[in-house]
C-alpha cells in the first residue's frame, strides 16, 4: 500500500467521491467538534442504505435518519445533550424504519480503538449484568488466558468511511485539532477512507497544548467549512448555539415542521 | 431562606461528596451537586467529565460534557477510550453520579428502554452512554433521580447499568469491581442499600415530606429504616453558592 | 479507595518508602527522559530481589543488574543504545544469576496499557512464527470471538512500583512531561506505587504541546533532581551525553572498574 | 570519487525508498540511508521512528532513537503504545528498516541469541525490540547487514523476526499482513527473494565484487540471478549529500 497525501476539495466533492449508498459511516466528535456540514451535505447528496456510526448521535444523526439515510445505527448514547429526545430518531426505532446495534460509551469507544489498530476486537471489562448482551451480537465474553477472568470482547467498526471536523489543516493536507478530541484520531484510522472538514487553511500548524495531529497521509480528503461544527463548539473559533438544541426538539417533534427544515436545506 | 426540591437534591449531592477525591459527573443535576461541593466544603474535589476533562474547574455549569470551560480548566484532557480504559475500568474515580428513567429495589437502573420489549418498546430512551461502566467500576456510585411509581419500579425493563444485581454477591459474582449505588438521592429523601440485604432502604426524608409520601412513591413496598432520619434543610450558604453557581 | 495527592520529598525517602526488596519496579522513559538518579539511588540503597521491569534496559540497568539488586528482569530490548551491549546484563544472564522474561517492544507496551486500564491481558497480532514464545510465558494465543482469527494474549505487568523522570511538577505535586513520553503515563497508572522525579518544581504547569500531564492523585511521591535523567535526554533541559554512553562500555566489560565505579555512587 | 563499503550500503538503502511514502528507521545504516534519501530524491519521504516522532526531519543524525531533534521537527509525536498499535500493526507504513545477528536463507533474522540455546546462550545480544512487529506488518521489509559466512546462516539460532519462514505461503499461514523482506542490502550487493520459493538470491554486486565473493560470504548454497546486475557506484551528488549527513 502506497499511501497518497490528502487531497483538499470541496465538501462537496469530497462526499460525492467518499460516500456511497450503503457504506458504514461514522461522523465523530464528542459533542465537541461534530462534523455537522459534512453531515447535512450527505442528506443534500440523498445517500441512502448508510450504515450510520457514533457514540452520541444527536441531532445531525436526527437530519440523517429523518431524512432516511440510514439503514442501521451504532451508537450508544443516542439523545439531544442537555434538551432530551431526538424524535426521528425515536420514531425511527419505534416504527422499525432503522436497525440499530446498541453498546455503552467503553464499548464504542473501543470499537474504534480496535478499527485504528486493524485488530479484530478489543477487550473490556464491561456489560456483564446488563441486558445489553441479550439483544447486541456484537458483545461477546472472553476468557483470560491467564487469569481465567470472564471479560467482554467486541468487534473493530468495519468504518467505510470516518469524517471529522477539526480546526485547522495546513496546505498540504496536515490536519490539527485541539481541546477534547473525543474519538476522532480513531475515526480516521479506523476507515478505509476519511474526510476532514476544517474552520481554516493556514501556512503552517502551530503546535498546540492537547492537539492531535493527523498527518496528511492518513487523511484522504480535507474540505475548507469555515462553521462546520455549528451549532456545536469548535474551541478558539465558536461557542455552542444553546438555543439550535433546544429548538431542534420542536422541529424533530412534528413531521411537517421536519418536512419544511429539510427544505431549507 | 425557603427553595426548591431540585435545590435540596442539589445540595444533598455536594453533600455527599465529603472525603471524596475523584467524581465523574454527567450534565444536570449531578454537574449542579459536584460544582456546588467544589464551591463549598471541597475545594480540591477533582471533577472528571466523559468528553476527556480531569479536573474541571468550570467557572458556571457547563451546557454539555464536551463544553470548552471544561478542557480549558482541567487539569488534564484524554481521549475517550482512555477515559474509559485508563481512568474509569481502572477504578480510580471514587464516586460517579447517574440519572435513573427506571430504578428498582436493588438500585439497578434504566435508560434504554420502557414498556413493550425491546425490539418494540413504548418508549425508546437515549441508552447506556457511559453509566455501565461508571456503574461497575467507579468507586461507589451516587444515583439521582425523582421519586414516582413511574421511576420507582418492581422490575425494571431493561438493565442498563447493574446495582446490586439480584441481591447479595451479585456484584462479586459478576466481576464488578466497585462498590455499586451507595445513595440514591431523591426529591423526597435519601435511600441507601441494607448491609446485608443490598435492598434499598430509606435513611432520610427530606423536611416536611413522610415516609408515607415516599412509600407512596415507590413501585414496591419500601423499606424504612428504624432511625429514619430528616435530611438538614440547606443552609444559606448553600443556597447562596447554589443560586450563584446556577444563574452564572 | 480515597486517593491522597502526592508528597513531594527527597529522592532518598521516596525510595525507601516505595520500594521493598522483592518489589516488581518499573524504571521507564524510551531514551528520553529515563529516570537515571532514581535507578542509582536503589542501588545505593541496596535494595535485593526486585523484578526489573523496562522496554530498553541500558546502562541504569546494567548497573542495577551489576550491582545486585535484580532477580529478574522482564523487558524487550537490553543493549546501550547506538554504542553495543550491556556487559553486565549480557553477563548475568550468560551465568544464570539473573532469570528473564523476554517480549517484543509491541507486547511490552500492551502489557502496560493493559496495566494501567486494570485489565489482566493485552491482545496484539505479534510473536507468530517467533521464537519466542516457546521461551516466555506470558505470550499465548488468543481466538477472536467474532473473525476466528488466532491473535496473541499479553499478561498485564503487574507493577508494585513504577518510576519516570519528567521536566516539571507544580507545587502540588501535579507532573507534566512533554516531548517523546514513551510509555511513562501507562508506568504511573499501572502501578501500585509512583514516583516521578522532575526537574524544576513550578509555581504553575503551562500547559505545552505533546504533553502528558499526571495530575497528583495518580502519582505517589514527587522529587525534585534536576539532572535526574543524565546522561540521557531531558527535552529543553539538557542533550543526551553521548560520550557517557560510550565511557561505560569499557566499565561495564570489566568487573573490576565497575566494582571502583560502584564505589564512587 | 571513491567511497567506502559503508557508503555504498548506505546510497543503495536511499535508493530503495522510490516511491514510498513512509518509513520505519532504527539507529545506524538505516538512519542513514533513510535521510539520505529525504536530502536527494525523496523530500517528502515520512521517517518513523519508534519512541513517537513521525515524519522526523532531523538536521543530521540523531544520536538515538529518542533523540529531542526527533520530535522537535516530526509531523506528530504519539507514545509508544500507540506507535505500535495504531501505526506498525495497522500497516499503515509502508518500509521498515531491519538489521540482523543472523539471517537465514529465507530472511529470517536473529538479534536475540547466538549458539548454545536460549537458555545457556555463547552469546546474549540485546533482543527482539520492535523488530518482529516491523517485520509482521510493514508494507515490506529491507534489511541491511555486513555479509559474512557467520551473519549468512544455514538455520538462525532463534527466530527474532520472520521473513519468509520456511517457503511460500508461510507468511500468510502465520498471519503477517506484510509482504516480508523484499531486499537484503549488503556490503557486497542486494539480495531478493524469489517470487515463487522466497529463498533469498543474489540479485546484483557492488562494483568491484564477485557473485564468487557473495558466495563464499555466505552460509548456504547462495542462488545466483541470471540476469545479475551490478549495482551503480554512488553518485557524485549521492556521496556529498551523504557525508554531509554524517558530518552534520
Amino acid at each position: 500500500m502506497r499511501t497518497q497525501p490528502a487531497e483538499i476539495t470541496s465538501l462537496a466533492d469530497a462526499v460525492k467521491d467518499l460516500v456511497h449508498d450503503g457504506d458504514t459511516v461514522a461522523l465523530e466528535g464528542f459533542t465537541h467538534l461534530i462534523p455537522v456540514a459534512a453531515g447535512q451535505e450527505i442528506i443534500r447528496q440523498r445517500k441512502r442504505d448508510l450504515t450510520l456510526v457514533r457514540m452520541t448521535p444527536d441531532i445531525v444523526y436526527d437530519q440523517l435518519i429523518g431524512a432516511g439515510c440510514a439503514r442501521k445505527l451504532i451508537f450508544s448514547w443516542g439523545g439531544n445533550p442537555g434538551v432530551g429526545s431526538l424524535h426521528r430518531f425515536r420514531e425511527a426505532v419505534q416504527t422499525h424504519e432503522l436497525e440499530i446495534e446498541e453498546h455503552s460509551h467503553a464499548g464504542m469507544a473501543n470499537r474504534y480503538v480496535a478499527a485504528a489498530s486493524h485488530l479484530p476486537f478489543a477487550i473490556l471489562r464491561g456489560y456483564n449484568g446488563t441486558s445489553l448482551p441479550e439483544h447486541t451480537d456484537t458483545i461477546k465474553p472472553i476468557t483470560c488466558p491467564f487469569t481465567g477472568e470472564q471479560l467482554t470482547a467486541v468487534p473493530a467498526l468495519d468504518l467505510d468511511v470516518g469524517i471529522i471536523h477539526a480546526q485547522q489543516a495546513d496546505r498540504k493536507g496536515n490536519v490539527q485539532l485541539w481541546g477534547q478530541t473525543g474519538v476522532q484520531k480513531e475515526t480516521v484510522l479506523g476507515a478505509k477512507r476519511s474526510l476532514v472538514t476544517v474552520e481554516e487553511i493556514v501556512d503552517e500548524l502551530e503546535p498546540k497544548p492537547n492537539a492531535v495531529v493527523l498527518p496528511r497521509w492518513v487523511v484522504t480528503r480535507v474540505a475548507h467549512v469555515p462553521g462546520g461544527a455549528k451549532p456545536s463548539y469548535a474551541q478558539d473559533y465558536y461557542e455552542r448555539d444553546n438555543q439550535a438544541y433546544k429548538a431542534w426538539d420542536a422541529i424533530s417533534k412534528d413531521r411537517e415542521r421536519f418536512a419544511a427544515w429539510m427544505e431549507t436545506l | 431562606m425557603s427553595y426548591e426540591a431540585d435545590e435540596m437534591m442539589s445540595v444533598t449531592a455536594a453533600r455527599a461528596l465529603k472525603d471524596v477525591n475523584a467524581c465523574f459527573v454527567g450534565i444536570g443535576l449531578p454537574s449542579t451537586g459536584a460544582n456546588l461541593a467544589r464551591r463549598t466544603h471541597a475545594p480540591d474535589l477533582v471533577l472528571v467529565y466523559e468528553a476527556g476533562a480531569i479536573g474541571a474547574k468550570p467557572p458556571s455549569l457547563p451546557l454539555s460534557i464536551g463544553d470548552g470551560m471544561l478542557g480549558e480548566t482541567a487539569d488534564a484532557i484524554v481521549g475517550v477510550p482512555e477515559m474509559f480504559n485508563y481512568w474509569v475500568q481502572s477504578g480510580r474515580i471514587d464516586v460517579g453520579f447517574l440519572g435513573a428513567a427506571q430504578i428498582d429495589r436493588y438500585a439497578n437502573i434504566n435508560t434504554t428502554v420502557i414498556g413493550g420489549d425491546y425490539d418494540n418498546p413504548k418508549v425508546r430512551l437515549p441508552g447506556a452512554g457511559g453509566a455501565p461502566e461508571i456503574a461497575a467500576s467507579c468507586g461507589e456510585v451516587i444515583v439521582i433521580v425523582r421519586q414516582s411509581t413511574r421511576a420507582f419500579v418492581q422490575t425494571v425493563d431493561f438493565v442498563t447499568s447493574v446495582g446490586h444485581g439480584s441481591g447479595p454477591g451479585d456484584r462479586e459474582k459478576l466481576g464488578l469491581r466497585g462498590k455499586g449505588p451507595t445513595k440514591v438521592i431523591t426529591d423526597l429523601g435519601i435511600l441507601e442499600p441494607d448491609a446485608e440485604t443490598r435492598e434499598l432502604v430509606l435513611t432520610h426524608v427530606h423536611p416536611g415530606i413522610s415516609a408515607e409520601q415516599a412509600q407512596e412513591a415507590t413501585g414496591w413496598d419500601l423499606k424504612i429504616a428504624a432511625d429514619l432520619k430528616t435530611t438538614e434543610p440547606p443552609t444559606e450558604a448553600e443556597l447562596r453558592a447554589l443560586r450563584e453557581l446556577v444563574a452564572a
